[in-house]
């Protein structure tokens, strides 16, 4: 084990924006709790959100002022560009997710849910920094935690326990499988870094308890991001969750499990043993293809679009899987790119959703009848953010499917397989373009049944413009980014 | 020694184990356990893990399952209904779990000569070696725990809590 | 002189038009919205026609002229530019986009004056005269592909314009899926492109082609065919072609625009753009000569017995698309775009005509009840019997060039060639007499309308003025193109390899005309004798051929034969086999689910979703343990059991102190 | 002498009987319970590695293994007050209304 002299003084440099995020989430409850415990539920709700908003604006101003490439704790925790891109990305959901908090009723205890937020936000970055098994079981756990507790937070909803329960017994149980492989591969390897276990594991020959490590490993970070078999928890979760937790649970929670799936996929595909990339690819291809296949089935036979955006959320993760699969930089910043993007649509579609349910009191299809004449603004949001997550260019889930089949047929040693997996996969994206047609349907063709105005607030109705344009445009001119984000 | 003791608290591990399963008071279950924590804590001894023994037993043993009996007695909670809500669980479950536990006991097996044996003279990890890891190279892991307790309480609190008269 | 020549104005011009009645449309008086819906349209005409000028009198020597504007995506090894491109197949295309464009915007501000949605209309439009351009300036396929969609979304949203009826939305959405699928092998042909070029820019491909760089037959032709998928599903070929008729559900300048003269002809310019690629694959070439012919037959047999006028018109393009993918499949290319360009004068006429028609009548479609028109509405007719001459074939009027041209040049193409210069000399003939018929039973005769009370009459001269003008081109369009057009494409579009055309010897071409010429009379014969007099001897032909007329009335029975085959299975699938998950009941009822592998399936799909934990946690296990299970046996597969060296797998045991503390 | 082997297979059975514990059992306390016999059967698998590496990394995870599973059973069980509020039920098998 190598001598690394760890202090809190070089720990807190390099956790400032987590830093930032805690001390704000404690003041947010001091402040709640202590100053506006007389105050009423909406003033309450929203000077929490401000102060979140702030403290996250504040740490991802911090991370964009301060790039540059580090390592902790001997690469425990490890700070490059890519990384720094995701945590920014995360941030900037978590404040979008807070902005469309403002108006939301569902808890009487705003100052304890945006408290939790940030800290769910603060596990969502260290996940994406760590490459240690121990520091990503840890942020890994903060983070369910937080988001188990959020999804159960509507308590007047029966839906919502159920969702927060089912959440939690799943993610406890794949927990629990993904550290049987962590034990593995540390019982394999005798460290838990994740260098170290490359390095170990390609001096090895290939071990037959590696492809069992990998399996269970696969089932942990399967659940994270929804991928079949280990999906069953989505969509029942999407439904119930409070609208601005699914969008979470829908966005800065993938962000950071797909670069933790990325992460681990570097150290598990060690160049010098193809066969054991091999089995890690192949589980990998599986996973995408029954992802694909199954979420685009299902949605189409949907009639709530919490449970469509599930399922479709289910198909994009088997398309990122495929991009992780090919494990090129280039495949792994394409899916950096696909999941920011994906989760920044997603967020609005969520937005959206909120507002339709405050006013309808449901999120099935004939609650969205007749939005374009109800509040057109909204509708067109609706509608760049569907036709995004269709892949319609320009918009910007265009590119970053573009990018990302491209990235992966671009990898070497893709043959017909990959060819035909990313044929599948485009293929299925054509047919998912019917289930949201589905709902725009509604949006735009079915007569509302009441032609009073969809109540909104300023704040959601900018905040939904303002993520529809980013949309758009980044899809207009998908290389903005890029001093930022690789595109790949 | 070394072999009655690990038969003998395997045994009680698996018997609590299984137990757990059978009973159908959540109470018993506990119980259960307990038992199969406390036997764990043993095997760790056997392991040379000194602390973490006494942490199961105070850790585990103690806070966890008494947080659990407490939610029993709480919610009053009675014997489990047998109703039938899936086939699938038991159709499609148990012989996947038989298979992968078929699976993993083969892979053990197969390379069971090169995982070695486990001595009792292998001596115990001293505690300073414990806490050097845990406080200097692990420290940020340490120190995210107690941000991951900080929102069980906050969960905790804020789910638990009866919300008037909504 | 072109360093002041803003390419990017060209689209960016109507996109301006359509943010602004986008945007505050709704609050305008509508000759604002008039105002601004013409103007802009007719900016990015005159900056098109400027282009023209400089371009083709005084330096064509410097096309094709590629413009850079940024680095568009710089994705490690992939970079991708803004890069808008003009050659002479540009210019044509833009001057027929912009100018056929404005020319229906001016008719749509009277067609369209009475319309709830007047500036929604507008803003659609504009936007996908934005996106149409684009298409064909774009200087690589993503730009393309762009346009591609957005010409679509333009589409889809123009076909369900009229929110209040059903069938157009579920026609604008039929639209958009079947374009999909289109898109699909596009996208395919883009992504292959990619993997074997490793660039997507037109002039660079092409380049790449002709400096032999040892890419096979095999794979051209994979990308050839991969991109006639794309090309069919944008211009109605067999089998994507249902969508064109259901889209005549929206506003009939729409149809004149976007469904007859420019955004169907996108995959004829997408053949041409990229015929270098196409120029070597044979196999490719002939399935779209014989796609072409075998929907330019198809579509003129089932228009001879529609009786709505927009659905005649609507398998008419059908079919005059058909000849132009003929022309494209014997490397004809040229002919092609001259057919495009002459197709797009008479049968937007044709369309615009129709509109009017339909306007005079009040919107009254079927032409049944008309008859009799020529008195009331004299310009429509007449501008429209142009177009009719002009499609037929009959000289000297536009379309008996190209549509010679294109037969022609089919003729001297090989053995295939000539078997497809039958079909094409057949359907020119069914051509002559569908539109024929439509010209008779709609102007000529006595009225058949039961509403007396109502008069027709004839449309503002904002209507009148573009057919003229669309008359104008179709009568002179032809004979002006005629010899110069290849010439002038010949930079763009002359195939370079060895085409096999044989020298065409002038009296063989003179015979093949007149053939042409006697086979469309022979059609304008045969109608005139059913239809110029009220008679019922076209009741009589139907009814003694009651097979054949019922077969094409009822097109085939294509739609139905499409539902059962691939509609009612994917309902199917999405109601009934996962219906049944939430649904136990029907399964339980029914025994003859519960017997066999069928029951096991259905209950599995059922069970899956069930809502119930433990269920859950069993598929859970399952799939870990089915990934657990092959993944062993896929490791298995590689050897690992069988090669597996012990002594290399765990150090603990050779050196329990190997690992420091 | 004991070979380590027979530890990790005590674990692997003990992990099994966990996830069958998530199959069978109707109390939802009880299904809680069956998560932490996963986490104990994961922490054996530690401590005999840990043991057989002769390092304290093994260890240190079993110590955060224990205490994340502490706090999970205390947010779990406030999930499973919540669940009883709602729906005077703790069985998995009546906690359905979402489907399909």
């Amino acid at each position: 084990m190598n001598t690394f002299a760890v202090n809190y003084g070089n720990l807190f440099s390099i956790t400032i924006p987590e830093t930032i995020l805690e001390v704000v989430s404690l003041l947010v409850l001091v402040v709640d709790l202590g100053f506006l415990r007389k105050s009423t539920q909406p003033a309450r709700m929203t000077a929490a959100c401000v102060l979140g908003v702030i403290g996250s604006v504040l740490a991802g101003l911090w991370l964009l002022t301060h790039s540059g490439t580090a390592s902790f704790a001997g690469d425990a925790l490890v700070l490059n560009s890519l990384v720094a891109a995701a945590q920014i990305g995360i941030l900037l959901l978590t404040a979008l997710v807070l902005l469309l908090s403002f108006q939301a009723e569902f808890s009487r205890n705003p100052g304890e849910y945006v408290a939790i937020v940030l800290l769910a936000t603060t596990g969502m970055m260290l996940v994406a920094a760590a490459r240690d098994l121990l520091v990503i079981f840890v942020a890994l756990e903060l983070l369910s935690l937080s988001l188990y507790v959020l999804a159960a937070f509507a308590k007047s909803s029966a839906l919502s326990s159920e969702a927060a329960l089912k959440y939690y017994l799943f993610g406890g149980m794949s927990a629990a499988l993904m550290l049987f492989g962590f034990s593995y591969l540390y019982g394999l390897t005798g460290t838990t870094n994740l260098n170290g276990i490359a390095v170990s594991l390609a001096s090895q020959g290939l071990s037959p308890l590696v492809v069992v490590a990998m399996v269970l490993v696969a089932a942990g970070l399967g659940f994270k991001v929804a991928a079949v078999p280990f999906h069953l928890w989505a969509p029942d979760t999407y439904q119930g969750a409070p609208a601005p937790v699914a969008a979470l649970i829908a966005s800065g929670s993938k962000v950071a499990s797909f670069a933790v799936l990325v992460a681990v996929t570097g150290s598990l595909i060690p160049a010098a043993s193809a066969s054991r990339g091999a089995t890690w690819i192949v589980l990998l291809v599986w996973m995408a293809g029954a992802s694909i296949l199954l979420g685009n089935l299902a949605a189409l036979a949907q009639t709530s679009v919490r449970r469509l955006l599930a399922y479709s959320a289910i198909a994009h993760a088997g398309y990122m899987l495929l991009g992780i699969a090919a494990n090129t930089p280039q495949s792994g910043a394409a899916v950096f790119y696909y999941a920011l993007t994906y989760a920044l649509t997603t967020v609005g579609a969520f937005g959206v959703i909120a507002v339709v349910e405050r006013n309808m009191g449901s999120d099935r299809f004939d609650a969205f009848a007749g939005l374009s004449r109800r509040n057109p603004l909204l509708a067109a949001s609706m509608l760049i953010f569907l036709l995004s997550l269709a892949g319609i260019p320009p918009l910007v889930g265009f590119w970053a499917k573009f990018n990302l089949f491209a990235a992966v047929l671009r990898a070497p040693g893709v043959g017909a397989w990959g060819l035909g997996m990313v044929i599948f996969a485009l293929a299925a994206s054509a047919v998912s373009l019917y289930y949201y047609l589905q709902v725009l349907k509604r949006v735009y063709v079915v007569p509302a049944m009441t032609d009073e105005p969809m109540a909104v607030s300023a704040l959601e109705q900018l905040v939904l413009l303002v993520i529809a344009l980013l949309v758009a445009l980044l899809g207009i001119f998908p290389s903005a980014l890029s001093g930022w984000i690789p595109l790949g | 020694m070394h072999l009655i003791l690990f038969i003998i608290f395997a045994g009680f591990c698996l018997a609590g184990a299984i137990n757990l399963l059978l009973q159908t008071h959540p109470i018993n279950s506990a119980l259960s356990l307990i038992v199969v924590m406390s036997s764990l804590a043993v095997l760790y001894l056997l392991l040379g893990a000194e602390f973490l023994a006494i942490a199961q037993i105070i850790v585990y043993a103690g806070a966890v399952m008494v947080l659990f009996t407490f939610v029993v007695m709480l919610l009053n909670v009675g014997e489990e209904e047998k109703t039938h809500g899936s086939k699938a669980a038991k159709i499609i479950g148990f012989p996947a779990i038989v298979a992968a536990f078929s699976v993993l006991t083969t892979v053990i097996l197969a390379i069971q000569n090169k995982l070695g044996g486990v001595k009792l003279s292998d001596g115990v990890t001293p505690m300073t070696e414990l806490s050097t890891v845990l406080f200097r190279d692990m420290l940020l892991p340490f120190e995210l725990t107690s941000v991951l307790i900080l929102v069980a309480i906050l969960g905790a609190v804020a789910l638990a809590r009866k919300e008037g008269h909504r | 002189m072109t360093q002041h020549l803003h390419l990017w104005l060209i689209p960016i011009l109507p996109f301006v038009g359509f943010l602004l009645n986008g945007m505050l449309g709704r609050r305008l008086p509508k000759a604002v919205v008039s105002t601004i819906a013409l103007a802009f349209p007719l900016a990015s005409f005159a900056v098109v026609a400027r282009a023209a000028l400089i371009f083709i009198q005084v330096k064509p020597q410097i096309l094709p002229w590629l413009i850079n504007y940024s680095d568009w995506i710089n994705a490690g090894p992939l970079h991708i530019q803004f890069t808008l491109a003009l050659d002479q197949l540009t210019i044509l295309m833009l001057s027929i986009i912009t100018g056929v464009g404005f020319l229906i915007h001016l008719y749509s501000v009277g067609y369209m004056g009475h319309e709830e949605g007047y500036w929604r209309y507008f803003s659609y439009l504009n936007l996908f005269l934005f996106f149409m351009t684009v298409l064909v300036l774009a200087g690589n396929f993503l730009l393309m592909f762009v346009g591609w969609e957005g010409v679509g979304l333009a589409s889809y949203l123009l076909i369900g314009f009229y929110l209040d009826r059903d069938s157009a939305a579920n026609a604008g959405k039929k639209a958009f899926v079947v374009n999909r699928i289109g898109d699909f092998g596009f996208l395919v042909g883009i992504f292959l492109v990619l993997a074997n070029f490793h660039s997507l820019d037109f002039f660079a491909i092409n380049n790449i082609i002709h400096s032999n760089s040892g890419i096979s037959t095999a794979t051209f032709t994979a990308i050839g065919l991969c991109l006639i998928v794309g090309a069919c599903g944008k211009s109605a070929q067999i089998p994507l072609y249902v969508w064109l008729p259901d889209a005549m559900e929206g506003p009939t300048p729409v149809s004149a625009l976007i469904h007859a003269a420019t955004m169907v002809t996108a995959g004829v310019y997408m053949i041409a753009r990229t015929h270098s690629i196409f120029d070597r694959a044979p196999i490719a070439l002939a399935t779209i000569a014989i796609i072409g012919a075998a929907t330019a037959f198809f579509a003129a047999t089932v228009g001879l017995v529609q009786t709505d006028i927009k659905r005649v018109l609507a398998y008419s393009t059908i079919s005059q698309l058909g000849y132009m993918f003929l022309a494209c499949g014997v490397m004809a290319y040229s002919a092609g775009v001259f057919h495009l360009m002459t197709h797009a004068f008479f049968k937007a006429l044709l369309f615009l005509g129709a509109g009017s028609v339909i306007h005079g009548m009040s919107n009254e479609q079927d032409m049944r009840k008309m008859g009799g028109l020529r008195k009331c509405l004299p310009v429509t007719c007449w501008t429209m019997f142009a177009a009719v001459l002009a499609i037929s074939g009959i000289p000297p009027f536009a379309g008996f060039f190209s549509k010679d041209a294109i037969l022609a040049e089919a003729f001297q193409a090989g053995s295939l060639g000539k078997i497809l210069y039958f079909v094409g000399l057949a359907t020119a003939g069914l051509t002559s007499f569908y539109m024929f018929r439509l010209w008779y039973l709609t102007f000529l005769g006595e009225s058949r309308s039961e509403d007396h009370d109502h008069h027709p009459h004839e449309s503002p001269w904002s209507m009148l003025l573009p057919l003229v003008i669309l008359a104008i081109l179709s009568v002179c369009g032809g004979w002006i193109g005629y010899g110069r057009f290849s010439h002038l494409l010949s930079p763009v579009i002359g195939s370079d390899i060895v085409s096999p055309t044989e020298a065409s010897s002038g009296s063989l071409e003179l015979i093949l005309s007149i053939v042409a010429v006697a086979v469309a009379a022979l059609g304008w014969f045969v109608a005139h004798l059913l239809y110029f007099k009220p008679n019922d001897r076209a009741q009589k032909l139907a009814t003694s051929a009651r097979g054949i007329y019922s077969l094409l009335l009822h097109k085939y029975w294509i739609d139905e034969l499409y539902h059962a085959i691939f509609v009612a299975p994917l309902k199917f699938i999405s109601q009934y086999i996962l219906g049944w998950i939430g649904e136990g009941v029907l399964i339980r009822g029914s025994a003859w689910v519960l017997a066999g592998i069928a029951s096991l399936t259905g209950e599995l799909l059922r069970r899956w979703q069930s809502g119930n934990l433990r269920s859950y946690s069993g598929w859970l296990v399952a799939g870990a343990a089915a990934l657990l299970l092959f993944a062993a046996i896929y490791a298995n597969h590689l050897g690992i059991w069988i090669h597996f060296d012990p002594s290399k797998v765990l150090p603990i045991s050779i050196n329990p102190n190997a690992a420091g503390h | 002498m004991i070979p380590a082997s027979w530890y990790l297979i005590l674990s692997a059975v003990l992990f099994s009987l966990g996830v069958i514990g998530f199959l069978i059992k109707r109390s939802l306390i009880t299904v809680f319970m069956s998560i932490e016999l996963m986490l104990n059967a994961v922490n054996l698998s530690f401590v005999t590695f840990a043991h057989q590496w002769h390092s304290v990394k093994g260890q240190i995870f079993v110590f955060f293994v224990m205490m994340v599973a502490a706090a999970e059973a205390a947010v779990g069980l406030a999930i499973i007050i919540a669940i009883f509020r709602a729906r005077a039920t703790l069985n998995v098998d009546q906690v359905d209304l979402m489907k399909l």
